[in-house]
C-alpha cells in the first residue's frame, strides 16, 4: 500500500489548465479572469487555457508542460471528473508522469451549465480550481491494482435481447448462465404473429434462436429461476439463482403430452398466461409448442396435489418417463461471472387504468397484446380474429398511444405502438377484411422500411383519423351506432369530433417497466430513471453501460425499443462484456483505504465498519489491517478512524481538509 | 555556569496541575536543584513587578496552567511570553480550554447571573454584581474583566509545547523536563505525549472483541461493570481510542471511562467531532428511528465529546446568532 | 477567509456540498447536462461515499467560512458500497444534535438522498438551502483567536494539515 | 368531528331540495354538520371569468372562515353539496397550494379582514363524505322502505369530478352508484354519466343548451331508467325545467323525473316526503311500485 510522502516529490509544481470547451464553458465563466486567479495560487507554475482541452493538442499541453519539467501535477477545469478524468490521467501517465497526480475542477456540469450570472459563475469557477489546486498539492504518486476477470457471462432475462446476448457470447466462447423468469424464453415476441415491417412469421425466426440456445454448449439455461442474490464486484461477482421447483424433471420430460392430457381437470380452466388469459390450461402444462425447454411445468397455484395432496395424479402414471416429481424443492445456484447483462425486458400498459376506454367494460375491447395472440396461427383463435360472438369484425378501431404520450399515465413515446398498430391493422384486414380505422396522435415510423409500411397500409385503404380518442362507450344516437363501440375523437386534421362505431377495439397499449424493475436495480445495484427504466451510463456515449461497472443492459429494460434495437443493443452490450473479459485483468481504482501501522492504537473501530470485511485485525502488532484487494475504497472506516490513523488514497484527510479550504477561502 | 530560570503559573484552572508538580514526589528536588525557580504563586512569595522586573528572555520556560478568561489572565501570560524563552502549556486548560472551557456554552452575562443570582446559597438582594472599577474612600478600586468566551493558552500567546492531561501524568511531566534540561526537545508546536491513543496501553485493551458494534449505550451508573472487559464493549461511551494515551489509563483502570483529558492525536483537527463520528459509526441499527433512539443515550454530546477541548474545537465556543447583515 | 463578509455587498450564503460519487454527484452531472439553473451558491467537493463524510470535514467548512453545508448520498438501500449511507446517518443523526446544542441553526446543515437521476432534486435542494440560508444571513463565528495571532495561526493550522500529508 | 356545512346561493334557491334532503338524510345518519357562518359567494364561475384574483378571494374568504370555526387544531371539512361550489373552492384550494405568489396576494387580503387562511380546510361532497366517512354499511343499516325495482341513471355532471376532485374516477365514476345500489335501487349503466348538461348555455344559448340536456334525457330514458340522480343543481335544474319544451321541440315526449339522490336516499331512508322536498320538484318522483309507491306529489 503506497503511502503519500510529500518530500519524495519535492515542492509541488502544479499546473492548471482550464478548458473553454468550445462555448460550453467559456459564454458563461471568464476563462481569462480564472487564468489570472489560478496564477496567484500557491504552488501553481503553470497555468492555460485551451478550447477543448480534451483533445490531442489540448492533452498535449499538459504533457509538454509536463516534460519540461514545468509542473509535476496537474488540474484540468472542465468538464465532470466522470467525463473525462480517465482521459486526463491516461495523458500525464503517457507523459511519463503518475496518472494520480492530477484532479479536476468541474466548471461545466456544476458551473457554466447551471448557471445564469457570469460573475457568479466565474466566482465559483474560481473556487472550484483554488479547490483542486490546494488538494492536489498533496496528492502522492500511486499505482493502480488489477484483479482477473471471471470469463463466465449472466444474463437476465431469455427475451429476444437475452438470447441474441447469450448466443453472441456463447459464440465467442465465454460459458453464459441464461436465467429466465418463465418456464420458457421467447418472451414477448414469442407471442407475436408477425413483425413489422417484413410481416415475416415471429416464431420462424425467434424458434431457431430459441433451441440453439437449448443445444449450444457454452449456454446454461435455467428457466423458471431468478436472481437471488449478486455480490462482487466487476470482473468477480457471485451470483445465486434461485430455480423455482417445477415439479417436472426437466432431465427426463420429452414434452409429450401425455401428463397434461391425463390431468383430472378434463377441461382446461385456469387462465394461460402465455394467451394473456384469452385461453384456458391445466395446472400441468407447456406454455406453447414451442417452448424452450419443451418441457412440463406444474403450477402450484392451481394443481390439486400440491395444494390438497388428494389428487389421484394420474399426470404420474401418465408419465412414461417418471419425469413428474413432486417432492421437488426450489434450488440455489451459486455462480461465478466476470460480466452481467441485463435484458429483463418490459411490461404493457393496464388499459383498464384509462377508464373512457372501456377496457374491461364493454366486450370487444382488446389490448393489442391480446389481438396479437389472436392473430397467431398457433393462438387461441388459431388465427381468427373473432368477436365474442363468433363473428368477423365488420370495423376495427385501433386507439394509438394508450397509456403513452400521456400526462395523466406515461409522459413517453413507448416507439412500437405505431408500427406495431400499422401491423395489426394489417393483419386484421388481411383476416377479415374489416374497415380499419386508425387513431394516432402523431405517426412515428422512423426506422428502416417503416415510413414505406405506413404508405402501404394507407393504400390499403386503411383509415387514418389524426386525434386522441376521447371515449369509447356503447352509446348510439342513430340508429346505424345501435349496439355498436362508439369511438368519439376529435379529427384534427378536418377539426370536426367524429362518431366512429365499430364491432372491436384495438387498444394500442405501451410499454412500461416491469413492475419489479425496482427490486431488480437494487439487486444488481444499479439506478432507474425517473420512469423507472434502467439508467444507462450515459445516454450517448454509454447506452449500453451501467454505474456499476461490469453490468450491462440490454433491450427494452432500459427504455421502449423493437426488435431490431433489442437485438442490435443486445449486440452492443455483450461486445462490451467480451472486451471486459478479453481483457482478462480490471484495473481498480488505487482510492483504497491504509493503515498508519506506528500511530494506529489497535482500537478495532474500523473493523467491524467495513461491509467487505477487508479489514482485520493483526493479534502479533496489534494493529488493524486494510486487505487492498478487498477495499472498495468507500472511506466509511477513515471517517470512523477515531485517531486519525486509517487514511484513504485520493481521498486523505489531509486532501480533503485543503479542498475545502480552498473552495471556501479563496474566493 | 547558571542554572536554567523557570516559572510555574496559572490561569483558570482548579490547581490540579500545580498538585501534579508537587507529585512529582522526591523527583521535585532533583528539579528543585536543576533549576531556579524565579515564580510560582502558589508555592513561592513573588509579585506581578517581580516578573516585570525580569529583562525579556530571562526565563528558560515558563509552565502556564488553565484557560484564559480574563484580562488579568491575558495581562500575566503576554509578560511572562516577553520573559520567556519557551512558554509550555501545561495540562489540559492551557492546552484545550479544558472543563472551564465549557462555560464557552453560554456568555459572560448568563455565567455571572447564574452565580450571582440564581444559585439557590446566594441572597442578593441588590443584584450587586463583580464591577470592573469601584470608587471607594479609599480611591479607585479595580478587578479585572471576564471575558465572554474562554480561550486557551496558545489562542492569546504564541506556545512552544503542549504538556496534556487533566492535570498531566507525572510520567510524561518528568520526560518533558528531562528533554528541556537536556535540550532534547522535538519541533515547536508539538505536544510532550506519544502520538498515538490510549487503547493501545489501556489495561484492558486484551478483552476488546475484534468488531465493536454498540446497540445500547450506558452510563456507568447504569451498569453492572465488568472490571476487566473493554469500557466501551459495555456500552460505555469510552473516548480511549480518540485520545492520546500516555496516562496507562489511569481512568479505564480505576473502570472509569477515558474522557478526553489527553486531548486527540497530531492527525485529528477537532476532537469532539472525531470522537462523535467514532463513537456514532458503531451503533447497530440502520433505520433512522432506531438510530436517532439509541444515539439519545449519548446524554449532552457537547459536553461529552468536547469536556476538555471546547475552545480548541473549530466552532471554538457556542454559536451566537448575529443580526443579519444589512439589517 | 471572511473578506466578502466584510463587504458591503447583499450578502451571498457559502454553501459547502459534499456528494457521494456514485448518486448525488452523478445527479448534480444530471442537472448540469439538462441544463437546469439552480443559485450558484453552493460549490461541491467529491467524496465517493457519504460513509466517507467525517464531521470534522463540516465543522471545517464552518470554520473557514462556509454559512452552510449539504450531504448528499444514495437512498437508504441503494449505497454504492452497501451500506455507507446508514453509517452518514448515524453520525449525522448525533452530530445536528451537537450542531443544535452549539447553537447552528439546523437549516445549516443538510443532509439529503439524492438518486442519479434526480437532478431536478438537486436544483431544488440547492436553491431551498440556498434561500434557507440567507434567511439566516452570514454565520459569523467567533475568531479563532485574538486579533494578530489569528493570521499566524490560520497558518499554522494550514501547516498542521500540510504537515499531516507529510508524516502520514 | 363535525362537518362544516357551505350551502352556496343554489341550495338555498332554486337548489332548495338538495339542502333539504341533504340535511334530512345527514340527520338521519347522525352526521354532524353546521352551516358555515357569514359564509359568501364561492367565487363562481361567472366570477372567475371576470376577475380571477377576487374570485380566488372569495373562495379563500370562505375557507378561512371555515378553519375559524372550527377551530384551531381541529380538522375543517367542508361539505359542498353544489357541483359549481365544489370546484371552485377545492380549485382555490389547489391554486392557493400551487401557486406563492397568489397566495401571498390571498393572505394580504384576507389580513385585511383579520382572517388567515392555512390550506387545513378539505372540500368534500357529500358523495365523498357518505362513502369514505360513513360507508355503505350505515347508508344499508338505515334504509326502510328499499328502492325495489327502482331503476335509477346517477348523473354527476361536468364539474363534480373534474378536475380536482380525487374521492372518484374522474371519467367513470361510481360513488353515487354504490350509493343507489345500496338503496336497493337498481342502477342503469351508461356512459353519459359526466357529459355537459348544458350549464349556463340552457339560459344563454337554448338551444344548444336544451339539445344537450336532452341528449342526456333520451339516453337515460332509452336504458330504461325510472328516474336520474344527479349531485348538482343546475344539472337537475337544465334536466328537469324544460321537459315539455323539448317534447315540442324534438317532437318526442320527454318525461323523466330527475332528483337529488339525496332525495332518493330519504325515500328509502323512508323520511318524511316533506322534509325532502320532493314536492318541489316539476316532474314527480315515483316511489317503486314494488314497495306500493304511489304518485309522491300527489
Amino acid at each position: 500500500m503506497s503511502q503519500p510522502n510529500m518530500k519524495s516529490n519535492g515542492t509541488p509544481k502544479v499546473g492548471v489548465y482550464v478548458c473553454h470547451c468550445g462555448i460550453n464553458i467559456a459564454h458563461t465563466v471568464d476563462v481569462a479572469e480564472t487564468v489570472k486567479f489560478a496564477a496567484k495560487l500557491p504552488y501553481v507554475t503553470v497555468v492555460r487555457d485551451y478550447k477543448f482541452m480534451c483533445s490531442d493538442p489540448g492533452q498535449e499541453l499538459i504533457q509538454q508542460d509536463f516534460r519540461d519539467g514545468k509542473v509535476d501535477r496537474v488540474v484540468v477545469a472542465s468538464c465532470s471528473p466522470l467525463m473525462h478524468e480517465a482521459t486526463f490521467r491516461r495523458a500525464l501517465a503517457e507523459a511519463g508522469g503518475n496518472a494520480f497526480m492530477f484532479q479536476m475542477a468541474n466548471i461545466r456540469e456544476h458551473v457554466s451549465w447551471v448557471t445564469l450570472d457570469k460573475v457568479a459563475a466565474t466566482d465559483k469557477a474560481k473556487a472550484l480550481i483554488a479547490a483542486a489546486v490546494a488538494r492536489v498539492v498533496l496528492h502522492q504518486p500511486l499505482q493502480k491494482t488489477s484483479v482477473p476477470v471471471n470469463p463466465d457471462v449472466l444474463i437476465v432475462g431469455g427475451g429476444i435481447s437475452g438470447i441474441h446476448a447469450a448466443l453472441t457470447a456463447a459464440n465467442a466462447g465465454k460459458k453464459v448462465y441464461l436465467v429466465e423468469r418463465d418456464p420458457t424464453i421467447g418472451g414477448h415476441m414469442a407471442k407475436f404473429d408477425k413483425t413489422f415491417p417484413t410481416l415475416d412469421c415471429s416464431a420462424c425466426i425467434l424458434t431457431p434462436k430459441m433451441s440453439a440456445v437449448r443445444s449450444h454448449p457454452n449456454i446454461t439455461l435455467w428457466t423458471y429461476s431468478e436472481v437471488a442474490g449478486v455480490e462482487g464486484y466487476v470482473g468477480n461477482f457471485k451470483v445465486k439463482v434461485r430455480r423455482k421447483p417445477r415439479y417436472v424433471d426437466e432431465e427426463l420430460c420429452v414434452g409429450c403430452y401425455e401428463c397434461i392430457e391425463a390431468c383430472v381437470y378434463k377441461k382446461p380452466r385456469f387462465p394461460d398466461e402465455f394467451n394473456v388469459g384469452l385461453s384456458m390450461r391445466r395446472p400441468i402444462y407447456i406454455p406453447f409448442p414451442q417452448a424452450t425447454p419443451l418441457v412440463a411445468v406444474i403450477d402450484p397455484e392451481t394443481c390439486a396435489q400440491i395444494k390438497t395432496g388428494k389428487c389421484k395424479h394420474p399426470c404420474v402414471e401418465a408419465c412414461l418417463r417418471n419425469a413428474i416429481n413432486f417432492d421437488q424443492k426450489e434450488v440455489i445456484e451459486e455462480i461465478d461471472v466476470g460480466a452481467i447483462i441485463l435484458a429483463t425486458g418490459f411490461k404493457t400498459f393496464d388499459a383498464s387504468r384509462v377508464s373512457r376506454y372501456g377496457y374491461g367494460k364493454y366486450p370487444n375491447i382488446y389490448s393489442s397484446l391480446e389481438i396479437e395472440r389472436m392473430t397467431n396461427a398457433a393462438g387461441p383463435t388459431g388465427g381468427e380474429v373473432r368477436l365474442t360472438n363468433g363473428e368477423k369484425p365488420k370495423a376495427v378501431g385501433i386507439v394509438h398511444c394508450v397509456g403513452s404520450r400521456d400526462n395523466h399515465t406515461n409522459q413517453w413515446c413507448s416507439r412500437v405502438c405505431c408500427m406495431y398498430s400499422l401491423k395489426l391493422a394489417h393483419l386484421i384486414k388481411e383476416r377479415t377484411e374489416a374497415e380499419i380505422y386508425n387513431f394516432y396522435i402523431d405517426m412515428r415510423t422512423p426506422g428502416k422500411g417503416y415510413e414505406e409500411f405506413y404508405e402501404r397500409l394507407l393504400k390499403e385503404n386503411v383509415h387514418f383519423i389524426r386525434g386522441r380518442v376521447a371515449e369509447i362507450s356503447d352509446w348510439a344516437m342513430t340508429p346505424e351506432e345501435e349496439g355498436k363501440l362508439v369511438i368519439r375523437a376529435e379529427d384534427t386534421l378536418v377539426g370536426v369530433v367524429r362518431r366512429i362505431p365499430v364491432d372491436m377495439v384495438v387498444l394500442s397499449v405501451g410499454l412500461e417497466p416491469q413492475a419489479d424493475a425496482d427490486d431488480v436495480r437494487r439487486l444488481f445495484n444499479i439506478s432507474c430513471g425517473k420512469e423507472g427504466w434502467f439508467l444507462e451510463r450515459h445516454p450517448k456515449l454509454a447506452p449500453v453501460s451501467t454505474f456499476t461497472d461490469g453490468v450491462f443492459l440490454a433491450g427494452a429494460c432500459q427504455g421502449p425499443k423493437d426488435i431490431p434495437d433489442c437485438v442490435a443493443q443486445a449486440g452492443a452490450a455483450t461486445a462490451e462484456a467480451l472486451a471486459l473479459i478479453d481483457a482478462g485483468k480490471v484495473e481498480l481504482e488505487p482510492n483504497t483505504a491504509y493503515v498508519l501501522e506506528e500511530v494506529c492504537s489497535g482500537c478495532q473501530t474500523c473493523i467491524g465498519l467495513c461491509p467487505y470485511s477487508a479489514i482485520t485485525f493483526d493479534k502479533e502488532k496489534k494493529v488493524a489491517v486494510v486487505n487492498g484487494a478487498l477495499c472498495k475504497g468507500c472511506g466509511t472506516c477513515v471517517a470512523s478512524c477515531p485517531s486519525g490513523s486509517l487514511q484513504q488514497n485520493l481521498f486523505t484527510d489531509a486532501q480533503i481538509l485543503h479542498e475545502i479550504k480552498g473552495v471556501v477561502n479563496y474566493v | 555556569m547558571s542554572k536554567p530560570k523557570v516559572a510555574f503559573y496559572w490561569c483558570a484552572s482548579c490547581g490540579g496541575c500545580e498538585e501534579a508538580v508537587v507529585d512529582l514526589a522526591e523527583d521535585i528536588l532533583g528539579v528543585v536543584s536543576a533549576v531556579d525557580i524565579m515564580f510560582w504563586p502558589v508555592a513561592l512569595d513573588f509579585k506581578r513587578h517581580d516578573v516585570e522586573a525580569m529583562p525579556d528572555g530571562s526565563l528558560a520556560v515558563s509552565f502556564i496552567n488553565g484557560a484564559v478568561r480574563s484580562s488579568e489572565q491575558h495581562e500575566m501570560v503576554e509578560m511572562l511570553r516577553k520573559k520567556s524563552q519557551a512558554v509550555i502549556a501545561f495540562g489540559s486548560c492551557a492546552h484545550m480550554g479544558g472543563i472551564p472551557g465549557l462555560a464557552n456554552m453560554f456568555g459572560r452575562k448568563e455565567l455571572l447571573a447564574n452565580s450571582y443570582f440564581d444559585v439557590p446559597s446566594v441572597i442578593n438582594d441588590q443584584k450587586v454584581l463583580p464591577q470592573t472599577t469601584f470608587d471607594a474612600p479609599e480611591g479607585k478600586l479595580t478587578l479585572p474583566e471576564m471575558w465572554e468566551t474562554v480561550k486557551t493558552l496558545d489562542q492569546v500567546i504564541d506556545v512552544d509545547y503542549y504538556l496534556p492531561g487533566c492535570p498531566p501524568p507525572v510520567k510524561i511531566i518528568k520526560e518533558a523536563l528531562n528533554a528541556i534540561l537536556t535540550g532534547q526537545l522535538p519541533p515547536k508546536g508539538a505536544v510532550l505525549a506519544p502520538d498515538e491513543a490510549l487503547c493501545d496501553e489501556c489495561p484492558r485493551r486484551d478483552t476488546k472483541p475484534d468488531k465493536i458494534i454498540i446497540s445500547k449505550f450506558v452510563r456507568p451508573h447504569q451498569i453492572l461493570m465488568d472490571h476487566e472487559k473493554c469500557l466501551l464493549a459495555q456500552g460505555l461511551v469510552c473516548l480511549g481510542p480518540v485520545t492520546r494515551k500516555g496516562c496507562e489509563g489511569s481512568c479505564t483502570k480505576a473502570s472509569m471511562p477515558c474522557t478526553g483529558c489527553m486531548g486527540p492525536t497530531s492527525r485529528v483537527v477537532d476532537f469532539g467531532g472525531k470522537a462523535l463520528s467514532a463513537i456514532a459509526s458503531i451503533v447497530d441499527a440502520k433505520d433512522e428511528r432506531e438510530i436517532e433512539a439509541a444515539l439519545m443515550e449519548v446524554v449532552d454530546p457537547v459536553g461529552t465529546f468536547y469536556r476538555y477541548s471546547l475552545p480548541t474545537s473549530l466552532l471554538h465556543r457556542r454559536y451566537v446568532q448575529t443580526v443579519k447583515e444589512g439589517e | 477567509m471572511s473578506e466578502n463578509k466584510s463587504t458591503p455587498k447583499p450578502f451571498e450564503p457559502r454553501i459547502v456540498a459534499f456528494f457521494c460519487n456514485w448518486c448525488t454527484y452523478t445527479a448534480a452531472d444530471l442537472a448540469g447536462t439538462a441544463r437546469m439553473r439552480y443559485a450558484p451558491n453552493v460549490r461541491v467537493v467529491r467524496i465517493m461515499c457519504s460513509g466517507r463524510l467525517d464531521p470534522q470535514f463540516v465543522l471545517t467548512a464552518l470554520r473557514e467560512g462556509a454559512d452552510g453545508v449539504l450531504i448528499g448520498g444514495c437512498h437508504p438501500g441503494d449505497c454504492h458500497y452497501q451500506e455507507g449511507n446508514y453509517k452518514a446517518l448515524r453520525r449525522f443523526s448525533l452530530f445536528k444534535r451537537m450542531l443544535n446544542d452549539l447553537g447552528i441553526e439546523p437549516a445549516r446543515v443538510r443532509l439529503e438522498w439524492i438518486a442519479a437521476s434526480e437532478g431536478d432534486k438537486v436544483q431544488r435542494v440547492i436553491n431551498e438551502m440556498t434561500e434557507a440560508v440567507r434567511a439566516l444571513g452570514p454565520l459569523k463565528l467567533e475568531p479563532r483567536a485574538l486579533e494578530g495571532l489569528e493570521a499566524s495561526l490560520s497558518e499554522k493550522a494550514a501547516e498542521l494539515v500540510l504537515t499531516q500529508g507529510e508524516t502520514s | 368531528m363535525s362537518y362544516i356545512y357551505f350551502p352556496g346561493c343554489s341550495l338555498q334557491s332554486t337548489g332548495k331540495p338538495y339542502e333539504e334532503s341533504m340535511q334530512a338524510v345527514f340527520a338521519a345518519l347522525n352526521i354532524p354538520i353546521k352551516e358555515l357562518d357569514d359564509w359568501n359567494c364561492c367565487g363562481a364561475t361567472a366570477y372567475m371569468s371576470i376577475s380571477e384574483l377576487k374570485s380566488f378571494a372569495l373562495s379563500a374568504r370562505n375557507m378561512a372562515l371555515a378553519e375559524r370555526q372550527a377551530g384551531a387544531g381541529n380538522s375543517a371539512d367542508m361539505v359542498v353539496p353544489c357541483a359549481a361550489c365544489y370546484l371552485g373552492l377545492n380549485k382555490a384550494h389547489h391554486y392557493l397550494a400551487e401557486n406563492p405568489d397568489l397566495n401571498a396576494k390571498i393572505k394580504g387580503a384576507l389580513g385585511v379582514a383579520g382572517l388567515n387562511y392555512s390550506g387545513r380546510a378539505r372540500i368534500r361532497h357529500p358523495l365523498d363524505v357518505l362513502v369514505n366517512d360513513i360507508g355503505m354499511k350505515a347508508v344499508t343499516e338505515r334504509v326502510k322502505q328499499p328502492l325495489k325495482g327502482m331503476k335509477v341513471a346517477c348523473y354527476y355532471g361536468c364539474q363534480l369530478v373534474r378536475p380536482y376532485a380525487d374521492f372518484d374516477d374522474q371519467h367513470e365514476p361510481t360513488t353515487m352508484d354504490v350509493i343507489m345500489k345500496a338503496l336497493g335501487a337498481e342502477v342503469v349503466d351508461w356512459p353519459l354519466k359526466t357529459r355537459c348538461c348544458g350549464g349556463s348555455l340552457t339560459g344563454t344559448v337554448p338551444d344548444v343548451g336544451q339539445r344537450l340536456s336532452y341528449i342526456l334525457l333520451r339516453e337515460a330514458k332509452k336504458r330504461g331508467c325510472d328516474v336520474i340522480a344527479t349531485a348538482c343543481p343546475l344539472c337537475q335544474f337544465n334536466l328537469e325545467c324544460y321537459q315539455s319544451e323539448m317534447s315540442r321541440k324534438y317532437e318526442a315526449p320527454v318525461n323523466v323525473p330527475v332528483a337529488y339522490f339525496t332525495q332518493l336516499m330519504g325515500m328509502a331512508f323512508g323520511l318524511d316526503h316533506k322534509k325532502l322536498g320532493l314536492k318541489r320538484l316539476f316532474v314527480p318522483v315515483h316511489a317503486p311500485a314494488a314497495v306500493g309507491g304511489s304518485h309522491v306529489a300527489a
